[in-house]
């Protein structure tokens, strides 16, 4: 689920159609959420577990990790839930 | 002096400043906010007063290699 | 069709939805009465009533069978339209009932589409064949239905005939439609699947199956042997440019069994498949 | 089924004729392509004409700038530019009421000044191709390292350049900090050799004798610069830049082509001299000029860069100071904002000003004793410019964009009055222009 703090939603829905996206878009245009997370920088990804409970946070975006969290994410899945 | 100066602007503006947060760059990170962009005629200009002027740069290192001056 | 059918208009004006709703589910009544084996009025009821008479069809009937006779040669018999009535022997309710090799072998002798003269628009079976578009109707009914829809809207238009959709392109806003693809039996995860247009068509044990106690078998059935595919997934779900072709792929893997995936990856489609 | 047959065109072609033309046309399913700048080359192209009033300096040039990142903002560029300079430029001479005859730097010919104009050498042109390419790549989140290496040509100019910098954001990325140092290494291989500092302008010899007073064929000039900057966010629509700059050059600093005219102590006019018979030289007495062989300079250069919902003001100011006393302030301002959908307009000013250098002179008077250094060089004299411009650039539909730009330029000087002699208060003559730079740009992916 993404969430796209741009304070136009315009601009993201014109990004949108640019850059086709598979996840669901929530807005926040005033970044409350983004408050909540205590937002370090952009992009921020939070992974969550099973439970619900924050697993992972990634800040910013490397091509070169994208191995490395696929696997982080996968290791996620296969865990039962308890 | 001018150099003390300096450094004492410098260290208003870094402890003055209400933080923007990340989520709030929208418009910083659009291509005309930029601070290169402009990039390629500003090379050109700096080369051409370079070759015309007393004193050069400042920008970056603007303008040299060159024997023009 | 015996499978929950939606139609997603994205418009925030109701009357085009309303229209679009309007011919989806036109289309969709019409090819259900026209092929379904079900009911006793439709050209496939006719046609399997003839007890070895020429019948001469319609031509969108025709078309069909010329589909039906491609798919035949394509797959050098293993699929095949006529294989319906081994369901005498096999009933897919779910129930644990294992037919005797005896029972399975009397019916060989009315499977086979060799045996059936079709001289467009003229069709002759053999007395006690039948044939039915299993595998093909209901897919060829989200390709018409989509296109019924393109004519009343420019909006984007998904259509879903229980788990076999097609989608006039991405949405308004450029994602993909995402699907939902019901999950392994017993597993409670179900898997999305992204749809920028095109089709995607699902085949699988997921909703029918029956058990003999150890060996789950797919409703897929080899009529040349008349028993049902060994090493076939669980499900499989392809995409392609139309329903009526990813409905092929899915069909024609899923009769190669345990070769499924080799299959599909040598015809270079895009394909998910589930195994246990 | 036989394993290696295919059957995709087949299963295409029956599901064709089964939904005919009632088969909408639509895009293969596929996974949404994410768009991706990643092994796409950034290209920036300019041509630009500079030229200047009255048949002087005229250039042409050629200049592109290729950028490709290869992924997670590893970038490398190159920077390629050709140009070519013809036509006049001021000696440093002064004007006189009578015509002057002047050596070539080659030594092997003459040119005359008409009378009452400021004399320019004419035999000045050449073509620089210029190289440079620079690696980027951040590290540790919030590091950012770049290094660059340049290299230039010329008939008699050759350089040699290295940079490195480091970048690193503080603050949420509010603050970032710019260390960066340059260092180059030039070679000045003058026309007709190195003139000796004060050597006068000799007669014209043959083809084969160097010229008078010579020291060599080629000088070196080091120059090594620091830049100290800070970014700071001061708002979501405002950024400002601050730059502290030293720059430390050393060796030959002299123009090998510049001249001073030595005048008549009371007059001011410039002294008379006849070449000997049978020879072609200069009319009056010529000396060559003298630099210092170093040169520290600090600037501070601050930029602030304000959106006002779609249009962007920018506004830079330049303070820069020298142990040769040239203290110059530049001020420059630029509001670049929509004209429709799909382009930009971009007004431009700027303005430029400068005290002298200490050893500037507009002459020298003859019989008094030699500066330790002189130039009249009215690039080192009290100088303001001035500039007017604007550019207009277009995007086209396939995202790239091309640009136009059309500025004027103009300079004036002053000779500082402690320098001049004589009547020259009354009748001196700065080698002023007016300027005009054209530029088209076209700015494209590939």
């Amino acid at each position: 689920m993404g969430v796209n703090v741009d304070a136009n939603r315009a601009d993201a829905e014109k990004f949108l159609r640019e850059v086709p996206i598979g996840f669901e878009v929530l807005y926040d245009p005033q970044g409350k959420v983004a408050e909540q997370f205590g937002l370090q920088g952009m992009p921020s990804s939070f992974v969550f577990d099973r439970e619900g409970k924050l697993a992972h946070t990634l800040l910013g975006y490397r091509e070169a990790r994208r191995g490395e969290h696929e696997t982080e994410i996968l290791n996620l899945l296969k865990r039962k839930s308890s | 002096m001018k150099k003390t100066l300096f450094l004492a602007l410098a260290c208003t503006t870094l402890a003055g400043c209400t933080t923007v947060k990340p989520w709030e760059r929208e418009v910083l990170a659009r291509d005309d906010m930029q601070l290169d962009a402009n990039a390629l005629d500003t090379a050109l200009d700096d080369h051409i007063y370079f070759s015309k002027e007393g004193t050069s740069g400042g920008r970056g290192f603007g303008g040299g290699g060159c024997g023009c001056n | 069709m015996g499978s929950p059918c939606e139609v997603l208009v994205e418009s925030s004006h109701e009357q085009p939805a309303q229209a679009v709703a309007s011919a989806v589910a036109a289309c969709a009544w019409r090819i259900e009465a026209k092929f379904s084996r079900y009911r006793d009025d439709s050209a496939v009821a006719r046609i399997n009533r003839a007890g070895g008479e020429t019948v001469e069809v319609d031509e969108e009937t025709a078309k069909l069978l010329d589909f039906a006779d491609h798919a035949w040669k394509m797959s050098d018999g293993k699929f095949d339209i006529t294989s319906g009535v081994l369901r005498r022997a096999w009933t897919f309710d779910g129930r644990a009932r294992v037919p005797s090799p005896d029972d399975v072998h009397a019916l060989l002798p009315l499977v086979g589409w060799s045996r059936v003269t079709w001289q467009r628009p003229r069709l002759t079976l053999q007395p006690g064949m039948e044939i039915d578009f299993g595998g093909i109707g209901k897919e060829y009914a989200v390709d018409l239905a989509l296109a019924a829809a393109v004519a009343c809207t420019d909006a984007p238009v998904l259509v879903n005939f229980g788990g076999d959709l097609a989608a006039t392109g991405p949405q308004r806003d450029g994602r993909a439609w995402r699907v939902g693809v019901e999950g392994v039996a017993g597993s409670h995860i179900p898997w999305t699947l992204e749809l920028a247009g095109g089709a995607l068509a699902t085949s699988g044990d997921t909703y029918r199956f029956i058990t003999d106690g150890t060996d789950r078998r797919p409703h897929i059935l080899d009529p040349r042997s008349g028993e049902p595919v060994r090493g076939a997934p669980h499900s499989i779900t392809v995409a392609a440019a139309t329903c009526v072709e990813a409905g092929m792929w899915c069909t024609l893997a899923m009769l190669e069994g345990a070769g499924a995936e080799a299959f599909l990856a040598r015809e270079g489609v895009r394909h998910w498949i589930q195994r246990k | 089924m036989a394993n290696d047959k295919r059957i995709g065109g087949a299963l295409a072609a029956a599901a064709c004729g089964l939904l005919g033309t009632a088969s909408p046309v639509r895009a293969p399913a596929a996974e949404p392509a994410t768009k991706s700048t990643d092994g796409l080359w950034d290209v920036d192209t300019a041509f630009l004409y500079y030229g200047e009033s009255d048949g002087r300096v005229q250039d042409a040039s050629l200049n592109a700038i290729a950028v490709r990142d290869f992924g997670d903002d590893r970038k490398l560029s190159l920077d390629l530019g050709i140009d070519t300079l013809t036509g006049a430029s001021p000696s440093g001479a002064t004007a006189s009421d009578q015509p002057q005859t002047f050596t070539s730097p080659s030594g092997r010919g003459t040119y005359t000044t008409n009378a009452g104009e400021v004399p320019l050498d004419s035999s000045f042109h050449d073509t620089r191709f210029a190289l440079n390419a620079g690696w980027s790549q951040p590290f540790a989140r919030l590091y950012t390292f770049n290094a660059g290496l340049g290299v230039s040509t010329e008939f008699d100019y050759q350089h040699v350049g290295a940079n490195l910098g480091l970048t690193r954001d503080f603050n949420q990325r509010n603050t970032t900090l710019n260390l960066a140092v340059a260092y180059g290494q030039d070679k000045v291989k003058p026309v007709g050799g190195v003139p000796m500092p004060f050597s006068s302008m000799g007669d014209v010899v043959d083809d084969d004798v160097t010229p008078p007073s010579r020291s060599g064929d080629s000088e070196d000039k080091k120059v090594l610069d620091v830049l100290l900057g800070v970014t700071q966010v001061l708002g979501r629509h405002t950024l400002l830049r601050l730059n502290y700059s030293y720059s430390d050059s050393s060796g030959y600093l002299t123009d090998p082509y510049k001249i001073l005219s030595v005048v008549d102590p009371v007059t001011g006019e410039p002294l008379v001299r006849t070449p000997p018979p049978g020879v072609e030289g200069p009319g009056g007495v010529y000396l060559y000029e003298h630099r210092p062989d170093a040169r520290k300079k600090q600037s501070v250069y601050g930029e602030l860069r304000q959106d006002f919902s779609g249009k962007v003001l920018s506004l830079g100011y330049r303070y820069s100071t020298d142990d040769w006393e040239v203290d110059s302030h530049t001020l420059e301002g630029r509001f670049r904002f929509p004209v429709g959908e799909s382009s930009y307009l971009e007004p431009h000013v700027r303005y430029y000003t400068q005290t002298a250098a200490d050893f500037y002179r507009y002459s020298l008077a003859d019989g008094a004793p030699l500066p330790e250094f002189a130039s009249a060089d009215a690039r080192l004299a009290d100088l303001d410019a001035y500039t007017v411009g604007v550019k207009y650039a277009r995007q086209t539909t396939g995202g790239n964009e091309w640009s136009a730009r059309l500025e004027w330029y103009r300079q004036t000087s002053k000779a500082p009055a402690q320098t001049l002699i004589g009547n020259q208060p009354g009748n001196v003559q700065m080698p002023d222009f007016d300027a005009v730079i054209l530029q088209f740009g076209y700015h494209f992916s590939l």
